[in-house]
């Protein structure tokens, strides 16, 4: 058995060793992460977030709890708002996201029908506590359009357009006549501690 | 290969078999199981040398007695109306690269035993483990029938409709 | 055991566990092992460990919400296990695919393809002893395609990207490009990994005639993928279904002779290299524009726990870079699937590791087990 | 030039002189022994930390990566870094183990991989011992860590270092005798077994490995010096991948250093000697003698990492059979081509002894084609 | 430099002493691992005076074979046996007392005769330094007879050992 093989094998590492101080362009593929990082492509998604035009008061959100029902491992947790005669508003009281369970599959953003919650690309998120810091109340997930418009252009040229088309108007006031149905919140609240 | 001409060959060539159809599978009984795939995998015609997938199904009683729409209504064997398990065999052929065979066995849940298919395909030992262990399909003639993905003093088949899972860490 | 003649008394047999937490055994897989001496007596695997009760979970959830969960069971390649449930469902319901959705959905799998197998031959030289060289540089490789998945899925490994009746998204604006470019050198590394393994006399010796699996056990213990085309039986869903549109694709099907571990090796390789061929007829035949979603697919998209589809059983399969994954869903007209049966390839793979093992030492045992390329997420569900 | 030639022989006769004065003659003697011992058990160790630094960089470059560059400028302070999580890691001794063999087993293997050096020509006149057996102690002392390493799995009653351990004491006696074998061509051309003497032989660029048998003698040499210290492509007995690790499994913190530390002492000792016996130890044009020598030890050095770069590990029947089949034969042949090279005069014993080599090289060629694997056709069904 | 004189002197007397304490300790252990290792002490005890009598090359051929090969194979056969390892055997039994003093007689016949014999030594022996240039030449000039019986002998013995060592399959 005459090491032909094997001396060819070894000419390929050879070259690779060469080519790593010669040409590291192509000779080292590894980034240098806390100094250098490598930018996220435009639909990396990691975990959702709510958003608002002008203030933090006026989101998009109205609470119809369609991403809460659709969303596979069930972490959304929302309670919407209730006036002084108790009647429902369309706005979230709490809206919790337990980014612990979330495994960022991206549904909620897809059946949003009010284009209110869309991913982020945010992942350093590590933390020191893993139940209570990880659950993530509607105050820590509110960020500006701006936001959602400079890390996904395409995508916010493409819903902005389609709502001019169908000409939805920031906050719409609370329509006068019938509240719409209570949404139930029968589903159990994730893991609180 | 339509459901037909296989379902009369089935008749003509395995003695005392009754058959029924149900869309694109057959009904065997568990009696005739073997010898049905026996023919089919020895034939020259078919050669169904490959068993691709054996599942298990649980119809519950009133899922059973209603039928699924597309499937024949159970009402016909009393025995099977309390509700049945099903074992649904896929076979292929990979000399003659034709389509699929169903062949669905039905027990009755209070009597869970059928024959295994390993002695003809060996590639059924270990889904049938995983049928036994999600489901509690009892399949005679298997060489070494345990649990498989669950642990050995687990109580109890996860996959059964009526399955209810006892809370251990009540607080 | 032939009775040994009666003065020697029994050879003391040494009982050894390999796993669940052992370098090579891909994931939590155990093998319980009796040796005597370095010989193998008698293998026992043990799975189970991963076991997180998929199919009870996608019975209480709706058809699209288990589709993230497909990603997770063999997670290397998560395109593939989409493109099965997908076809699945749309041979349940009837839903048509369009055009370009289809050669976005091949370009997929087949890239998942390429990835797949230049992972397992680089795992595979890591339990053959090469310290990682191979594995990093098919990582190396791997990385491009990963952006790739990155930009149009939205995530690298977790892709979730199939939808009933089509895909979620198009290609992103630079696409093209980066498939063509990742096509380009492809075949250029496979060069490089070629001379740096295939004529490699110690890898030719730890790996020729170990492991031999003959034609007729593998085809009656079900054995499909690479494994079973390197002992030589011509059976490609890709070309027995012609699912999809891969009859519009002019590709062979490598063939091994002897059915070894080498075989396996190297029927990958070539298998790599008909992937490459696909890809380029792809990137001509593809149109410009098109919908990715067809109108039934929008349909069953718009509110996913409300889409009903009709009764009956149905049962897709593909041929995923380990062998036939197919998906046996029962629907009794709920949202919810009645029935959800996943048939992986590496579960069933692994009921012959014993046949193949027995006589060999215990070295050979870790190289079948890499050789036979099983993913525990998928063997346990 | 002069002084750089040979510093370290200047500063132990200064040491030297300065106690001359005022202490007896016997003690100075003592000094000097002590001398030379101090330098070998700095200079192990520094090597050992250097060796590990060198290693993760040469792979990390072949792996397309940069290898350790956190601690300290270019990574080096890393080895420093090891070793203090070496010192800090618990040191576990599992409840069955046969105490005293555990205990001693790293100790053990240490010894061996120190007194190695003592023999090793490091320059002109710095040889510590000109032991006129050097060569054979060096062989004599290198069997002993075999007898080390099988303590070690032994005392560690697990299976997978018992399977280690076996594995070890087979392979160290199978590749030694053709180790000794590959050596026998050297003594006989320079008639002498000590080290001093081999180099003294190459001088003026009449390198051994510029000769037809001295050039297959070093590769069959360098590839028994590679098993006897258990690095790829032989390093079954602690195999990862298969038996987890092998004879040190059950080591943890300072003992399994130890064992790390005795394993890359014998390799650049294996190195210096590859050197010293083919390559003309510190004979070199330019250069001071000592550094001609480290340069080509970290070249085999080199050598050594790249397979590890590169290389799959051999299973432990061809392991065998490689030493055995193919090792052993070939380096007896080539002891009758170095005796014709001696024999006949300067011009005719270059090209006699080139067309012995080949004659050689093609019957062991031939010989072992039986078992060495085939190529394979595939066929392309549509 | 009678003191390196006496050094060297107290270094032959500590090897010795050790290769007797190692001596003892190889049959009195229990286990049978640790009566090898006392086996490999004694031996380079043994190598140790030949070094303290200026015979090197007998020093590192007694390590080279002896600790090298022999004590190696002898491992090999503790580790071959099955469950020998792990036995510890009974060492002392009651016919202690009875041999230890058959012994003592023995020893004193013994060392009585060894100091009256008076040994005539070959002054030029005494000095003459073999090293294995010398007992290369000697092998090959006047003892190259029994140079090759013994070589004949160890084939016999090598060939006969794989003989019976090989199993019967």
């Amino acid at each position: 058995m005459f090491g032909f093989g094997v001396l060819k094998g070894m000419s390929v590492t050879l070259w690779n060793f060469i080519l790593s101080y010669v040409y590291p362009k192509k000779g080292i593929t590894t980034v240098q992460y806390p100094e250098q990082k490598k930018e996220v492509e435009e639909r990396f998604r990691n975990f959702p977030f709510l958003v608002y035009e002008g203030a933090p008061d006026n989101m998009r959100c109205v609470a119809c709890d369609i991403c809460s029902k659709e969303c596979p491992p069930k972490c959304i947790y929302i309670i919407p708002e209730k006036d002084a005669q108790g009647r429902v508003q369309k706005k979230p009281a709490t809206f919790d996201i337990d980014y612990a369970i979330c495994m960022n599959c991206g549904i909620c953003e897809e059946v949003c029908p009010f284009d209110a919650i869309f991913m982020d690309h945010e992942y350093e998120l590590a933390e020191y506590e893993r139940l209570s810091s990880l659950l993530y109340h509607k105050e820590d997930l509110l960020k500006p359009v701006e936001h959602f418009a400079k890390i996904r252009p395409t995508d916010y040229g493409r819903i902005e357009a389609t709502r001019a088309a169908k000409g939805v108007k920031g906050r719409a006031q609370p329509v006068a006549g019938a509240p719409p149905k209570p949404a139930e919140t029968q589903q159990s609240p994730p893991a609180t501690s | 290969m339509n459901v037909e001409e296989i379902k009369n060959d089935l008749l003509k060539h395995v003695p005392g078999l009754e058959l029924t159809v149900e869309g694109e599978s057959f009904i065997v009984p568990k009696e005739k199981l073997l010898e049905a795939a026996r023919f089919l995998k020895e034939n020259e015609k078919y050669r169904m040398d490959y068993l691709s997938c054996v599942t298990g199904v649980d119809y519950l009683a009133q899922a059973a007695r209603l039928g699924q729409p597309g499937q024949a209504a159970v009402g016909g064997q009393s025995e099977l109306a309390s509700g049945y398990l099903e074992s649904v065999n896929h076979l292929y052929s990979m000399e003659k690269k034709h389509g699929p065979i169903v062949l669905k066995v039905r027990v009755p849940r209070s009597d869970p035993r059928m024959p295994s298919l390993v002695p003809l395909y060996r590639g059924a030992e270990y889904q049938e483990r995983e049928a036994y262990d999600l489901l509690g399909i009892i399949y005679e003639g298997h060489p070494d029938l345990r649990r498989i993905l669950m642990w050995d003093e687990f109580e109890g088949h996860p996959l059964r409709k009526d399955y209810v899972e006892e809370d251990q860490d009540i607080r | 055991m032939s009775d040994t003649a009666v003065h020697s008394q029994e050879p003391q047999l040494l009982e050894v566990s390999i796993g669940p937490q052992h370098p090579s055994t891909h994931g939590v897989f155990r093998m319980n092992v009796v040796l005597d001496g370095e010989t193998i007596v008698k293998l026992k695997p043990v799975m189970g460990y991963l076991h997180r009760n998929h199919e009870q979970l996608a019975e209480n959830m709706s058809y699209l919400a288990s589709m993230p969960y497909t990603d997770r069971l063999d997670y290397i390649c998560s395109m593939t296990n989409n493109f099965a449930y997908a076809m699945a469902v749309e041979k349940l319901a009837g839903i048509d695919v369009p055009e370009r959705a289809q050669y976005i959905r091949v370009l997929m799998a087949e890239l998942t393809r390429l990835i797949n197998h230049t992972l397992l031959v680089g795992f595979l030289l890591n339990d053959l002893g090469a310290f990682f060289t191979p594995t990093l540089y098919a990582f190396r490789e791997r990385e491009k395609i990963l952006d790739f998945f990155e930009a149009t899925a939205g995530s690298r490994m977790m892709c979730n990207y199939f939808r009933f009746g089509g895909v979620k998204a198009d290609l992103p604006a630079g696409g093209m490009e980066q498939v063509k470019e990742i096509v380009k050198n492809y075949s250029r590394f496979l060069d490089e990994f070629e001379r740096l393994l295939t004529s490699n006399e110690i890898l030719r010796s730890r790996c020729q005639n170990v492991g031999i699996l003959s034609k007729e056990l593998a085809v009656n213990a079900s054995i499909t993928g690479p494994i079973l085309r390197a002992s030589g039986v011509n059976y490609d869903i890709r070309k027995v279904d012609k699912y999809s549109i891969y009859d519009r694709f002019e590709f062979k099907v490598p063939l091994g002779k002897v059915g070894d571990v080498y075989d396996r090796y190297y029927v990958r390789i070539l298998e790599m290299r008909e992937s490459i061929k696909i890809l380029q007829q792809l990137l001509k035949q593809m149109p410009e524009k098109g919908e990715i979603l067809s109108a039934k697919g929008a349909a069953a998209a718009k509110s996913p726990r409300m889409w009903k589809p009709p009764a009956g059983d149905a049962y897709g399969r593909i041929e995923s870079p380990k062998g036939e994954l197919g998906f046996y869903l029962v629907s009794d007209g709920s949202p919810k699937p009645y029935r959800y049966h996943v048939r992986p390839p590496s579960f069933i793979n692994i009921t012959i590791l014993e046949d193949m093992c027995l006589g060999q030492k215990v070295a050979d045992a870790i190289v079948i087990l890499g050789s036979v390329d099983i993913v525990l997420g998928e063997v346990d569900r | 030039m002069e002084t750089s030639e040979s510093i370290f022989v200047v500063i132990k006769k200064a040491i030297l002189g300065f106690f001359h004065g005022f202490l007896p003659d016997w003690t100075v003697v003592i000094i000097s022994i002590l001398i030379s011992v101090t330098a070998i058990v700095i200079f192990g160790p520094v090597t050992m930390m250097f060796l590990t630094w060198l290693e993760r960089k040469v792979v990390g470059r072949i792996q397309n990566r940069y290898g350790p560059n956190r601690a300290g400028i270019f990574g080096l302070l890393q080895p420093i870094a090891d070793g203090v999580k070496m010192l800090t890691k618990e040191d576990i001794v599992p409840r069955a183990a046969d105490k005293v063999t555990h205990f001693l087993a790293p100790v053990i293997v240490v010894i061996p991989a120190l007194l190695v050096f003592s023999v090793l020509p490091f320059g002109r006149g710095m040889a510590a011992v000109n032991l006129n057996v050097g060569l054979l102690f060096f062989l004599a002392v290198s069997t002993m860590s075999t007898i080390a390493i099988f303590m070690g799995s032994w005392g560690s009653r697990n299976k997978f270092s018992l399977l280690g351990g076996m594995r070890a004491v087979a392979q160290m006696v199978s590749y030694e005798i053709p180790m000794v074998m590959s050596v026998v061509p050297v003594i006989l051309v320079t008639g002498s077994l000590s080290m001093v003497s081999i180099v003294e032989a190459q001088l003026g660029g009449k390198w051994f490995v510029l000769t037809p048998w001295g050039f297959f003698g070093a590769i069959v040499f360098f590839l028994c010096g590679v098993a006897e210290v258990n690095r790829t492509p032989f390093d079954l007995p602690e195999g990862e991948s298969e038996i987890i690790a092998g004879f040190h499994t059950e080591y943890s913190g300072m003992k399994f250093a130890l064992f790390y530390m005795a394993e890359f002492m014998s390799a650049f000792a294996i190195a210096g000697l590859t050197a010293t016996l083919f390559f003309g130890g510190w004979d070199g044009p330019l250069l001071p003698s000592w550094l001609w020598f480290l340069v080509k030890s970290y070249a085999m050095i080199f050598i050594m990492i790249w397979f590890r770069g590169t290389l799959p590990r051999f299973r432990i029947d061809q392991l065998m059979g490689f030493a055995w089949k193919l090792l052993l034969p070939f380096a007896l042949l080539n002891i009758f081509v170095a005796a014709l090279w001696q024999m006949l005069p300067a011009p005719k014993n270059l090209i006699v002894s080139g067309i012995a080599e080949a004659v050689i090289l093609v019957i062991v060629f031939f010989a072992s084609r039986k078992d060495s694997p085939k190529k394979r056709t595939y066929v392309f069904a549509d | 430099m009678d003191v390196l004189h006496n050094l060297a002197r107290l270094g032959f007397f500590a090897a010795t002493l050790v290769t007797l304490a190692a001596a003892v300790m190889v049959v009195t252990l229990r286990n049978i691992f640790h009566c090898a290792l006392a086996l490999i002490l004694v031996l380079l005890g043994v190598a140790a005076t030949y070094i303290s009598l200026k015979a090197e090359f007998f020093a590192v051929i007694q390590i080279l074979l002896y600790v090298g090969a022999i004590m190696t194979l002898v491992i090999f056969a503790i580790m071959l046996t099955s469950r020998i390892g792990d036995k510890t055997v009974l060492q002392n039994n009651r016919q202690g007392l009875m041999s230890f003093s058959l012994l003592a007689l023995f020893n004193a016949f013994f060392i009585g005769s060894v100091i009256k014999t008076s040994w005539h030594l070959n002054p030029a022996a005494m000095t003459a330094n073999v090293d294995a240039g010398v007992l290369g030449a000697a092998f090959m000039n006047e003892y190259v007879f029994p140079f090759e019986i013994i070589s004949v002998v160890l084939i016999v013995a090598l060939v006969g050992a794989i003989i019976l060592g090989r199993s019967d399959q």
